[in-house]
C-alpha cells in the first residue's frame, strides 16, 4: 500500500484519481498516450440499454474557465459495450473498471446494471441518476430522494458489486438525495455532475448548444463540487467520490479534505489528454509540501 | 497525435480577418494533409482546432480566420510565444485515391488545408486543378502561392470583382479524376451536386476534446456513427448523410 | 430615449447597467472614481431592520474566475441607511436608487420595505429572499416557493413602489419559485444571487472563509445564472433583472438575449472599480458590431 | 486611489520566499506610508494586496512573501510584465504623531512598510529607532538599507542565530515617543502589552476589493466598525479591540 492508495467500496485503488465518465470514452484514446493502468480506474462512457446517437450537433460550447456539452449520452448500447468495447479494454487496462450507467426508467437501469454485473472487469456500478443534458421530460431521477432511492434498490437487487451512485447538483438539497440514497442500500455516492448552463452566440443570438442547455464543467465549477462533498460526506458514512473541476494535485487534495474518498477528473482530460497522469505523478511532491504523508489520512480533514 | 511545444516564428494578416500564423516544433505526428492541430491559448479553456495549411521539416504553418474571442486572442500573439499543440488530429486525406488528375475546391477559411494536400499531390506528378471561392476581390489569399507549387488555378468570387464571376460549382473543369474540397456546409452541399466523381469532404464542428473521446463532433454517416476529430474531419463522399 | 434605454417597471434606466448590491456599497467609493450617474441605477448594500457587522473574518476566498464572500449583511440598519447613507448619497447621485433589502422573518422584510418606501430617492426595492451566506437555520426564503410568495405579499402590501424579487440559483426549479413570486404581485425577478461554495486552505487544512460556506460569484458562474435567466424570463410576464458573472458589454447583450431586461454587475466591481463605466461606453460599438440598434428590441431574442 | 499601468522593473529574491519588485508607474495616489497597492495579476481573479515598501519619483518598491499560488506567480514575473495597479489604497501611517524618537517594529514581511515611514521621519529629523524581528539567520532582509537610511537598527532572530536572541517585544530600548508596527498577529499583540506609549499597528486581513466596496475585511473596533483597507490598515492603539 504506497502513500496514494485508497479503498473505495472495498476494492483498493492505487491511488485515488479516476478519469470520469464522458471525458475518457472507453479508454482506448488516451491508452495511445500514456500507460492507462497507472489510474487508480476509470469511469467509461455512459451506457444506456439501447444504443444512443445523442443530441444534435453543436453539443459544445466554451466558458470562462470551463465549458458546456450537451452529448446525450451516445453510446453504443450495454450489449455492444460488453461484447466490443469491454474485450477490447481489457487489452490495455488491467484494473477494475468503473461501469457508468444511466437510463430512463427504473427497469432499465436494473437491465444494464444486472448486465453489467455480469462483467468481471467492472468493479463498480456508478449510477448516473443526473445528467441534466438528456432530454427526458425536465425533473431527472437525481433531483427527487425518493427516486433516487428508487433507483439505487432496483440497481442493488440485480448486483452484488459496489453500486455508487452519481449526483446532480441542481437541486436544493442535496443531503436529502445522498441520505436517500444510503438509506436505500448505496454503497458510494459521486458528486458533482455537471451544473445546467447555458450560452447564446451573439452572431446568430440562438443558443450555442443544439439542445439549448447543457452540463457546465471545469475548473469554474470546482468551489460548488467542493462544497456539496463537504456537505454530503459530513452526511453520509459511505464514501463518497469527489469530482467537479478538479485541474490539479491541489484541487485532488482539496477535494479529499472536504470528505472525498476518490476524485474523478472530468473535463481536463479534454483539454489536457495527459492530465491524469500529470496529477497522479504531481501528487507526491505536493503531499510533501503540505505535510501529508498518506492520502488516506486527510479525507474528511476540514470536516 | 502527439502534445509539445512549438513557438511561434510569425502571425501576420493576409487578407480582411484572415491570418498567417508560422510556428517552429516538433511536427512528426502530422502524417496527412487535412489534418489539424488544437491549440491551447492562455485566457481560453478550450483548444482551437486548425487545420495544418503547410508543414516544412520544423516549420508548421496555420492559416485562420478571426471570427471570435479566441482567433482574436490568437491573432494578437506575438512572435517568441510558446504554444501547447495537439498535432497530427484527424484522419487526413487520401492521397492514393487521387487519380491523375485531382480537382481541389476551397472555400473561403476552408482553403489552407488544401495547400498542404496540393503540395503533396504534386510531388507525386499528378496534375492538379484547384478552385478557390471566395466572396469577394478583397478576400482573396493564398492564390499565388498554390500557382508557384505548379497548381492550374481558378480563383471565383460571388460579386464577380475577381477572377470568375460566381461559384466554385460554376467553373468546375470538364474532367478530373477525383476531387477534395474543404469549406463552408452550403458549399460542400453544392460540390456534392455539381460533381461527377468520387471525392472527399473535409467537415468543420466545434470540438471538445479534438481527439475522440467526448463525442462533441460526431455525426451520422453511411459507415455509423463518426467522430468529426478522430474519425473524420474527411469523410468519403459516398459515406455522407447530409441530411442526418 | 437612446439606444441603450430600457424600461423597468415602468422606471426608464439610461441603460441597463447596474452595479450588484454589496459590490458597490452606497456608491461614495465609487463616486470618487467616477460620475456614478451615467448607471443605469444601482442596488445599494443589503440592508436589515436592525444593523448587522455580519460574520467574522476570513469572509473572502479566491476561486478560478471568481470569489467567494460571506460577508453576512453587514449594514447599519434601515433607520441609519436612511437618515445618514440616504442623504450622502443625494450629494452624489440623482437618478432612483434601487433598495436591496433582506430579512430574517417576513415582518422583518415588510418593516424594512415600509421604512424605505417613504422615501422618494428609493426607485424599486430589490428583496433578496436567496442570499446563502447567512446563517439561518439551513434553507433560505428563496428555496421555497411559498416562503418565496408570501415576502412577496407581505412587501406589496407596504409599497407602491415596484418589487423586483431577488432570487437564490441554489434551488432545484428557479421557475416554481419566480412563478410563485410573480403570482405574489412580484413587479419584477431579479437573478441570480450567489452560488454556495467553499474552499479549503490547504496548509491550514480549514475551510479558508470563517463560515465554511459562502456566496460564489464571478465570471465563472456566467453560464448557470444565463440559463436561469432564460428559463424565468421564458416563464414569467414581469421583467427580469440578469446577473451573475457579467464582466463586458459582450455579456451584457447576452444576458439581454437570454430574457433580461435590465443587467446586474457586481463582482467584477471589486476587481475592475471602473467595470460598469467601462461597460457601459462599450456597449454601443458593440452593438455595431453585432447589428443591433438598441438594446430595447433585443431581450429575449434568443427565445 | 487610482488605477493605472504600470511597468515592472525588476523582480528579485532578498530572502527564502522573500522578493522585491520595482514598479515604475504613476505614484501621485501614494500619500503616506502605511498604503497598499492592489495588484492584477494575469491569471488570478482578485487582485492582491501589498504593503508599499518605497516610493521615489515613479519608482515604487514593493517586497512580498510567496505565500500561495498568487504570490508565485508574481515571483515569476518578467521585467518589461505591464501591471495593472490600484494605488493609494489604505490611510497610512499618521506621521503627525511620532514625537521626536519613534519606535518602529516589524515582524517578517510586516517589516517592508516601515521603510517608507522610516525614511519619511528621518527626513522630518526624528531620531528613528527600527527593530526588525525574524525566526533565523537566513531570514534577515532589509537590515543594511534602515541602517543606510540613517536608523538605530535592531535585529532580533527567534533562535538567535542573527542579532539579538528572541522576539522584537524582549529589546525594546528604554525610551521612545511613540510606536509604529506590523507584523503578524501575535507579534501585534505582544507589542501592543509591552509598549508604554500610544501607536499605531497595521493589520492584514483577506481582501474582496482593497478599496472599501465589499466589506470583505471589516473588523470591530472601539471607534465601530471599519474596514481594514479602507480605513485602515493601520488602527490606533486605543481603538483596537483584540478580542473582537
Amino acid at each position: 500500500m504506497g502513500r496514494l492508495s485508497v479503498d473505495l467500496c472495498g476494492l483498493s485503488l492505487d491511488n485515488p484519481v479516476i478519469p470520469a465518465s464522458g471525458t475518457f470514452g472507453y479508454g482506448y484514446e488516451f491508452a495511445e498516450l500514456y500507460d492507462i493502468n497507472l489510474l487508480g480506474t476509470f469511469s467509461f462512457k455512459g451506457t444506456t440499454r439501447e444504443p444512443r446517437f445523442g443530441n444534435p450537433t453543436p453539443r459544445i460550447a466554451e466558458c470562462t474557465s470551463g465549458m458546456i456539452n450537451a452529448v446525450g449520452l451516445q453510446n453504443p448500447g450495454v450489449e455492444k459495450v460488453i461484447s466490443q468495447e469491454l474485450p477490447r479494454l481489457k487489452a490495455c487496462f488491467h484494473k477494475p473498471v468503473m461501469a457508468n450507467v444511466s437510463g430512463f426508467s427504473v427497469e432499465e437501469y436494473a437491465y444494464t446494471c444486472a448486465a453489467l454485473d455480469r462483467e468481471p472487469q467492472v468493479g463498480w456500478l456508478e449510477v448516473n441518476v443526473s445528467c441534466p443534458n438528456v432530454h427526458g421530460g425536465g425533473m431527472s431521477f437525481g433531483t427527487d430522494p425518493k427516486a433516487a432511492a428508487e433507483v439505487t434498490r432496483a440497481v442493488k437487487a440485480v448486483t452484488t458489486k459496489p453500486v455508487i451512485l452519481k449526483l446532480s447538483p441542481n437541486v436544493t438539497d442535496i443531503v436529502a438525495i445522498a441520505q436517500a440514497c444510503e438509506e436505500a442500500g448505496a454503497d458510494g455516492i459521486s458528486l458533482i455532475n455537471t451544473l445546467l448552463g447555458m450560452r447564446i452566440d451573439l452572431k446568430t443570438k440562438r443558443p450555442v448548444i443544439a439542445n439549448t442547455m447543457g452540463g457546465f464543467s471545469g475548473p469554474a465549477i470546482f468551489p460548488v463540487a467542493l462544497r456539496m462533498v463537504y456537505q454530503v460526506s459530513r452526511a453520509v458514512k459511505i464514501p463518497v467520490v469527489g469530482m467537479g473541476g478538479v485541474a490539479s494535485a491541489e484541487d485532488v487534495i482539496e477535494m479529499m479534505l472536504a470528505g472525498a474518498t476518490a476524485v474523478e477528473i472530468g473535463a481536463e482530460n479534454l483539454v489536457n489528454p495527459y492530465a491524469c497522469r500529470d496529477i497522479i505523478q504531481a501528487l507526491p511532491e505536493v503531499m510533501d509540501r503540505y505535510h501529508i504523508s498518506t492520502l488516506k489520512e486527510i479525507i474528511g480533514g476540514a470536516h | 497525435m502527439k502534445e509539445s511545444i512549438f513557438t511561434l516564428i510569425d502571425n501576420l494578416p493576409l487578407a480582411p480577418a484572415i491570418y498567417r500564423m508560422r510556428l517552429q516544433g516538433d511536427t512528426s505526428a502530422i502524417t496527412a494533409p487535412g489534418q489539424f492541430v488544437n491549440l491551447q491559448l492562455p485566457h481560453r479553456y478550450l483548444r482551437r482546432p486548425i487545420s495544418v495549411c503547410d508543414v516544412s521539416g520544423s516549420t508548421l504553418t496555420l492559416i485562420y480566420k478571426v471570427v471570435g474571442g479566441g482567433t482574436a486572442d490568437m491573432a494578437a500573439l506575438h512572435p517568441g510565444q510558446p504554444l501547447n499543440l495537439l498535432t497530427g488530429l484527424g484522419n487526413g486525406y487520401d492521397l492514393s485515391r487521387s487519380g491523375d488528375h485531382p480537382l481541389l475546391l476551397g472555400g473561403g477559411v476552408g482553403i489552407p488545408p488544401l495547400f498542404y494536400l496540393a503540395r503533396q499531390l504534386l510531388a507525386q506528378g499528378k496534375q492538379v486543378s484547384v478552385i478557390l471561392g471566395f466572396n469577394t476581390r478583397e478576400e482573396v489569399f493564398l492564390e499565388e502561392s498554390f500557382r508557384q507549387l505548379g497548381a492550374r488555378v481558378t480563383v471565383t468570387t460571388v460579386d464577380g470583382s475577381y477572377g470568375e464571376k460566381g461559384f466554385v460549382t460554376d467553373h468546375l473543369p470538364p474532367e478530373y479524376s477525383y476531387f477534395y474540397t474543404c469549406g463552408p456546409l452550403p458549399m460542400l452541399r453544392a460540390v456534392d451536386r455539381a460533381t461527377a466523381t468520387d471525392g472527399e469532404f473535409s467537415f468543420e464542428e466545434r470540438m471538445g476534446c479534438g481527439f475522440g473521446a467526448c463525442m462533441g463532433c460526431s455525426c451520422k454517416t453511411a459507415a455509423g456513427y463518426k467522430r468529426i476529430c478522430k474519425d473524420g474531419p474527411v469523410l468519403r463522399k459516398e459515406e455522407i448523410l447530409w441530411d442526418a
